[in-house]
């Protein structure tokens, strides 16, 4: 499944790539970290649990930073595996700078593969759009921290226990494909 | 591990058994109780082949955990005939051929013994809709449905 | 088809419940015809499985000026041969008696519905249409919170850790006139998109599951071709999957939002 | 229970009990819980088998680890492929080289090929330790590209599934009789057809696949009580593989859940679980899971049709067709490439065209390999063969209930040599389709559609042959290396020393009821009654007498199976009668009759000898006996071998079916214009399948496929994403019919008795899939009815596709061209 979207940060470009570029500030933007490792500059690990309401999905995600062009593109690859679920990601961001202002195209192509991934597409997008959607909020929230005025607003994002609620938010993802 | 030790009646006998917490009613009657009759189709909760009576409601036993029936009274197929004299629904069923594997009969027979108990005179649609969460692959229901109709004595 | 490790508990009271919930990685049971699938594959994995069926308080429909108390473990069987339902709001008989089948019906509660809030399930745009409010119990007390806020993705819900649904309360009809369509796979079988409506003085509020994360309440004027474009003013972005594209649940939205009003009574 | 009967009491004989419903042998222990299937059975100390499964659809194995899995308290240990490498022999191949070079395993060795495959199995104490073991299996995958779209299989860089073969296509061949080009050159019109397509379904038995497998140290004894349902071909694919002579494989089997074809090809699992039960020193118990079932056994074969040409008359008269077909097997060929001429023994379907070209070509898929399931192969040439009937009426503006009647073979044309050599036996098609449309009240239904005002209504025929009793020889037309022809089966039948008689039959019955069919005919032979006939539950290859393709398949048993025992009991009846004739002063056989337990002689009914003294007599005080009865056993066996003889090789021609008993259904179905959802208003299926011994098992037989083929058109369908995931792995996604989806089935009958059967019985059971075609047929006819010139392009028709047919009807009309001449 594709999808994709923009985002518009009020930070400039430098900024917002410096926090896409963090491996120990992305931790923060993924749903439900247990823990988390950095490899290298450009792998690092983490353990997840994915909020859902039935119980928390487990996983144990490799990331790996395939291509990057400072300041306008990155491609991120990650891989996870838990019981009943594996789920590959391939995430691009596309930053273009605007005055003081960044804006943001992403795209990510996400394949559930495991006992999961036949359980019911129709579940699984709006899942996937919801947790899309907390990482771009996690991200407004570091991006808002690094340029200075940090609030902890970030975290309840991040917490399993408090997902953020799913809307139809319009700078969530704007366009996803069945694929 | 949390092991449970539960009671319960099956079919008039009573039974106490260590179980884990995790085990299903249907594993329970199958594997500890021996009671083989009770069928396992799916993984789903969709087919019924699992379909028992606990304190007279059917219900499917792979969707309630064995420790959740403590002190339930349950009726399985071998339940239905427990000197082998057939009833009434068992013998329409062999009469009109409304079973051919057998494989999908007790959970069948059970959500019929349990229409017929709370409706004793039901109509077509009404038993297509007692059955319904029973999926037979053998007969298309249309044997099924004329037993029991048989059986409620139209 | 097999379970991994468990704690199980059955408390009998809601405090005990709310207790236990309150521990790490607590799942209440409530009828156990979704959990317990889920659990079966392995994709969730509660460490402690709160087992609601002995809370005696937790079942029950009672009829209060014209608007029903529902407690959140009564079956979908009860709610269909229940006489102060028939009375007040058939509705919630009519729609629970097309849940899965009879085996269900008698575990399946309508707590668990709304709290699983599967975006196939039946009560979520149910609830949101008739305007019901959820009460929930948590360590400091009780709240009441009202469906739209009650659904916040697929999944979850506004019941979090150490919290338990305990009732839905149903308002009274009034002059209202409710409405259910739906178009499933195979006859009443799993939903590919449910519509639910109720019109009173001539506006109808539609709710339609199964076409986002959570139902989409829509309001227009009670006639077909009002309801129509509203339902496609609200620019639906369904997800597709194997039954059905977004295309097509897009459709169906606005054909089942105007036959769910039309045939409101 | 009573089926032994001690001292038989005699009874009013009642002459004739085939043809008659009798109460089933098989109810009483059904009814009560008491059958045995395969998971019912244990053993002290059996280990659970739980499989690692492939989470990818097509992916390399970078590494594997069991330690930890092995580690866990409980966990009597794994099986990991690399094992199965090294103590078994890849299972044979039917096709030719190079498709013949695929390696197919018990375990996934190297490579993952479809979601779900077996990669690495697990025993433990418990079932549910077993799983919790089976998590800690660690495996590395490298994905690699996935084929999931037939079509694309031998384009240039798609994937290859089977290094070994080199090329995804299993097999490939071209069937041409009479004269194409000729009927297309010389027809009023050519309708030609862009493409069709078949879908992947399966009948899904409710009980999956299991099996308790033991393994005796002493004798290097394997016995699987199982549910496999043609265990003779199972032990021909495990003997060589797992290097044991095939007695040593024991396959028994009593109660089958269903099996419908797709409990053929379960020898992979069943051979791991020898491996393990060797290995391990204990039983092994495999239940098979729904969604295993659905992932990674047996779906049916998807097939397109593309480039179809039909040579038509004005009048509607169709002269022949070519067609490019494709078909779809899956990961691994296993029953396959016998798909690939199953077909042919209905090329021309019901129909008197002379002249027809099918080039034909399977391929491997990175999806659930195929296998058997009911209607096989027949079903999907027959839906393309109604497609076509179809399609020609409605762009040739005729009725299709006309274009039938003038294109069917006539009754007086029986028995009807095909193109392709096979002989239609019997039959009468015509007067099926007037019965069917009598039973859906035809005129009444053509006159609601006028008066429907905007209601889709719509009548559909589907027209199926029931080909039964192989001729093995047709997979010598596929590769001539194999060495099958012709077909056989067995039964036995002893008077044991009390009076028993008991019969054992070769095949392997899932609810066809052959223990009650195959009492009817001995009891009339005997001349006692069917309750007096043991007939032994299930099937015991150890004990019961089995021909080399012993089973239960292929719409065989009332010819094979019957045959086998009325020529088993008529043995016995002889020897019964010798003897009597010997005890009672020395009459011929000829004037001693059977009856009521009695042998008499005839001339004096006074002179009797009870069943229970001949068998006394001979098992038990044979010294009484003069030297010219001491041959008498009074344990009878008979094997059956139909006069079939080898198909031309270059020719493709041959005979390859026995009999053809014929199903001709219609139905009248509304599609709600808004949603697409499509109700069946009405339903008939007309059968005649010759002499029916048990017409109410017939009956139940009509029905289970007739609910089968309505699954399929409207309900069921395996479905893929573009990596290979199904998207329909289990009962909630997967929609089998319920109660309330089926309508009641009307049925009606004739019997044309086959010349070809002593019993004038054909096989029956499959029906070819005819509401397929039927409920097809209807979708068009409402369509076209509405002014909507869209075809019907897929057999699967969930309310999405017949939305969109009615939304933009251009999209599939533009597959059809007609072309005046």
């Amino acid at each position: 499944m594709k999808v994709e979207g923009t985002r518009e940060f009020d930070a400039p470009a430098q900024l917002v790539w410096d926090v896409l570029n963090d491996p120990s500030k992305m931790a923060k933007l993924l749903p439900g970290v247990e823990s988390f490792e950095i490899q290298d500059d450009r792998h690092w690990t983490a353990a997840v649990k994915i909020p859902l309401g039935m119980g928390g999905l487990k996983l144990n995600f490799n990331f790996e930073k395939l291509e990057e062009r400072p300041i306008e593109y990155a491609k991120l690859s990650s891989k996870g595996q838990g019981v009943g679920a594996i789920v590959a990601m391939e995430t691009q961001f596309h930053l273009t700078p605007d005055g003081d202002r960044t804006s943001m195209r992403w795209e990510a192509d996400v394949r559930v593969a495991g006992p999961i991934g036949s359980m019911g597409q129709r579940v699984f997008q709006p899942i996937v759009n919801q947790q899309v959607t907390n990482v771009l909020n996690a991200l407004e929230a570091q991006v808002a921290e690094a340029k200075g005025g940090g609030t902890g607003g970030a975290e309840e994002g991040i917490d399993a226990g408090s997902p953020e609620a799913y809307s139809s938010d319009p700078e969530g993802p704007t366009h996803s494909t069945e694929t | 591990m949390s092991d449970h030790t539960i009671g319960v009646s099956v079919n008039g006998e009573r039974y106490e058994r260590e179980v884990e917490g995790r085990k299903l009613l249907v594993h329970f009657l199958r594997d500890d109780l021996d009671l083989t009759g009770t069928h396992v189709g799916c993984d789903t909760g969709n087919c019924g082949a699992c379909t028992v009576l606990l304190d007279g409601r059917a219900v499917k036993s792979c969707m309630l955990l064995a420790v959740q029936a403590d002190g339930a009274d349950l009726t399985t197929v071998e339940g239905l005939a427990p000197d082998g004299e057939l009833n009434t629904l068992q013998r329409a069923f062999s009469e009109h051929h409304g079973l051919q594997c057998g494989y999908c009969t007790p959970g069948m027979l059970l959500s019929a013994t349990y229409l017929l108990a709370q409706n004793p005179k039901p109509t077509e649609e009404e038993i297509r809709r007692g059955i319904q969460g029973n999926i037979c692959r053998c007969t298309g229901y249309v044997n099924i449905v004329r037993a029991i109709t048989a059986a409620s004595g139209q | 088809m097999l379970l991994s490790e468990l704690e199980y508990a059955r408390p009998e009271s809601v405090e005990d419940a709310v207790k236990l919930l309150s521990r790490e990685d607590a799942r209440a049971l409530a009828g156990g015809q979704s959990l317990v699938n889920v659990m079966k594959t392995r994709v969730a994995s509660p460490e402690l499985v709160v087992d609601l069926n002995r809370i005696d308080g937790l079942r029950g429909i009672r009829a209060v000026d014209g608007a029903l108390e529902i407690g959140a473990m009564t079956t979908y069987s009860a709610i269909v041969e229940s006489a102060e339902v028939a009375a007040a709001r058939p509705i919630l008989a009519e729609v629970a008696r097309t849940i899965a089948d009879v085996q269900v019906r008698n575990r399946g509660t309508i707590g668990g519905n709304v709290c699983s809030n599967d975006p196939t399930n039946h009560f979520p745009p149910l609830a949101a249409a008739l305007g019901a409010e959820l009460t929930i119990a948590g360590s400091d007390g009780e709240r009441t919170v009202g469906a739209e806020e009650f659904f916040e993705g697929v999944y979850l819900t506004a019941v979090k850790p150490g919290e338990l649904l305990t009732s839905v309360r149903i308002p009274a009809k009034g002059g209202a006139r409710d409405g259910w369509a739906s178009v499933t796979l195979g006859k009443e079988g799993t939903g590919i998109v449910n519509v639910a409506a109720t019109v009173s003085n001539g506006t109808a509020r539609i709710a339609i599951g199964c076409v986002a994360a959570t139902p989409v309440v829509v309001t227009a004027s009670a006639d077909e071709t009002a309801v129509a474009d509203a339902v496609r003013a609200a620019e639906l972005d369904p997800p597709g999957d194997v039954h059905a594209s977004a295309e097509y649940r897009r459709h169906l939205a606005e054909v089942l939002a105007a036959r769910a009003v039309g045939s409101a009574t | 229970m009573s089926e032994t009967t001690i001292a038989p009491t005699p009874v009013e004989l009642e002459v004739g009990y085939a043809g008659k419903s009798i109460p089933r042998k098989e109810d009483g222990r059904l009814v009560q819980g008491q059958g045995v299937f395969a998971d019912d059975v244990k053993r002290h100390g059996m280990g659970y088998v739980h499989f690692v499964r492939a989470p990818y659809g097509h992916a390399r194995i970078v590494s594997l680890d069991v330690s930890k899995a092995e580690a866990l308290e409980g966990v009597y240990g794994t099986l990991t492929p690399d094992e199965v490498a090294e103590l078994t022999d890849p299972f044979f191949e039917l096709t030719t080289p190079p498709g013949s070079q695929i390696k197919d395993y018990a375990l996934a060795v190297g490579r993952v090929r479809h979601i779900g495959e077996p990669v690495v199995a697990v025993v433990a104490a418990s079932r549910e330790v077993a799983r919790d073991a089976a998590d800690l299996v660690e495996v590395e995958y490298e994905p690699l590209d996935v084929l999931v779209d037939a079509r694309r299989a031998q384009d240039e860089g798609a994937p290859i599934l089977h290094d070994d073969a080199g090329t995804n296509v299993v097999w490939s061949g071209t069937f041409d009789w009479g004269d194409v080009d000729g009927a297309l050159k010389a027809a009023d019109r050519v309708v030609k057809i862009k493409e069709l397509h078949f879908d992947r379904f399966s009948s899904t038995p409710l009980e999956c696949s299991a099996a308790l497998v033991e393994y005796d140290r002493g004798t290097g004894q394997f016995t699987l009580h199982c549910n496999h349902q043609m265990p003779g071909v199972a032990a021909i694919w495990m003997g060589p593989a797992l290097r044991v002579p095939l007695d040593k494989l024991r396959f028994i089997t009593q109660d089958i859940g269903g099996g419908f074809g797709n409990k053929i090809t379960t020898h992979t699992y069943l051979t791991a679980c020898c491996l393990l039960a060797r290995k391990l020193r204990r039983p092994i118990q495999w239940t098979e899971w729904r969604t295993d079932q659905h992932t990674a056994n047996a779906h049916g074969n998807e097939r397109w049709f593309h480039d179809i040409e039909v040579a038509v008359q004005n009048d509607g008269t169709m002269l022949g067709f070519k067609v490019t077909a494709l078909d779809d097997c899956g990961a691994f060929p296993r029953y396959e490439p016998l798909g690939c001429i199953i077909w042919a023994q209905v090329t021309p379907g019901l129909y008197r065209w002379r002249n027809i070209r099918v080039d034909f070509t399977q391929v491997v898929t990175n999806k659930s390999p195929v296998a058997p399931n009911r209607g096989y192969s027949r079903m999907q040439q027959l839906w393309l063969t109604e497609r076509i009937c179809d399609i020609v009426a409605h762009e040739l503006g005729l009725d299709p209930v006309e274009v039938r009647k003038r294109n069917y073979i006539r009754t007086d044309e029986m028995p009807y040599e095909t193109p392709n050599g096979c002989v239609y036996d019997s039959g009468d098609y015509a007067r099926c389709l007037d019965l069917a449309l009598e039973l859906i009240d035809y005129e009444s239904a053509r006159a609601q559609q006028a008066a429907s005002n905007g209601k889709l209504i719509g009548i559909g025929i589907g027209s199926t042959l029931d080909s039964g009793t192989n001729n093995f020889g047709q997979s010598t037309l596929l590769n001539p290396e194999l060495q099958f022809s012709g077909n056989n089966e067995v039964a036995t039948i002893k008077l044991d020393i009390f009076g028993e008689i008991v019969l054992t039959l070769g095949t392997v019955p899932q609810g066809q009821g052959h223990e009650t069919v195959a009492s009817q005919v001995a009891a009339d032979i005997l001349g006692v009654s069917p309750d007096q006939i043991h007939v032994r539950p299930g099937h015991d290859s150890y004990w019961n007498s089995h021909a080399g393709f012993s089973g239960t398949y292929a719409s065989q048993f009332a010819v094979t199976g019957l045959e086998a025992v009325k020529g088993a009991t008529e043995k016995l009846s002889l020897e019964i009668r010798r003897l009597a004739g010997g005890v009672l002063g020395g009459a011929d056989p000829d004037d001693v009759v059977l009856e009521g337990g009695f042998a008499k002689r005839a001339d004096n009914p006074e002179a009797a000898l009870p069943f229970m003294a001949c068998g006394a007599i001979v098992n038990a005080n044979n010294a009484v006996l003069p030297p010219e009865l001491r041959d008498i056993t009074l344990n009878c066996r008979h094997v059956y071998v139909p006069p079939f003889t080898m198909p031309d090789f270059d020719r493709k021609f041959g005979n390859l079916t026995l009999t053809y008993a014929t199903q001709i259904h219609a139905c009248v179905v509304e599609i709600d214009p808004e949603t697409g959802h499509v109700d069946i208003l009405d339903y008939a299926a007309v059968d005649d399948c010759g002499i029916r011994i048990h017409p109410q098992i017939v009956e139940g037989q009509v029905h289970g496929a007739t609910a089968h083929a309505i699954g399929a058109a409207l309900h069921e369908t395996f479905a893929y994403d573009e990596y290979g995931q199904l998207l329909t792995s289990n009962f909630y996604d997967y929609h089998v019919p319920h109660a309330l989806d089926l309508p009641e089935i009307k049925t009606g009958h004739i019997e044309s008795p086959s010349p070809f059967s002593s019993l004038g019985t054909k096989g029956m059971g499959e029906g070819g899939g005819a509401a397929i075609h039927a409920i097809c047929a209807a979708i068009q006819d409402a369509l076209r009815r509405a002014g909507k010139p869209a075809i019907v392009n897929d057999s699967f028709n969930p309310p999405e596709r017949v939305w969109r047919m009615i939304q933009t009807p251009e999209e599939t009309a533009a597959l059809v061209e007609v072309t005046q001449q």
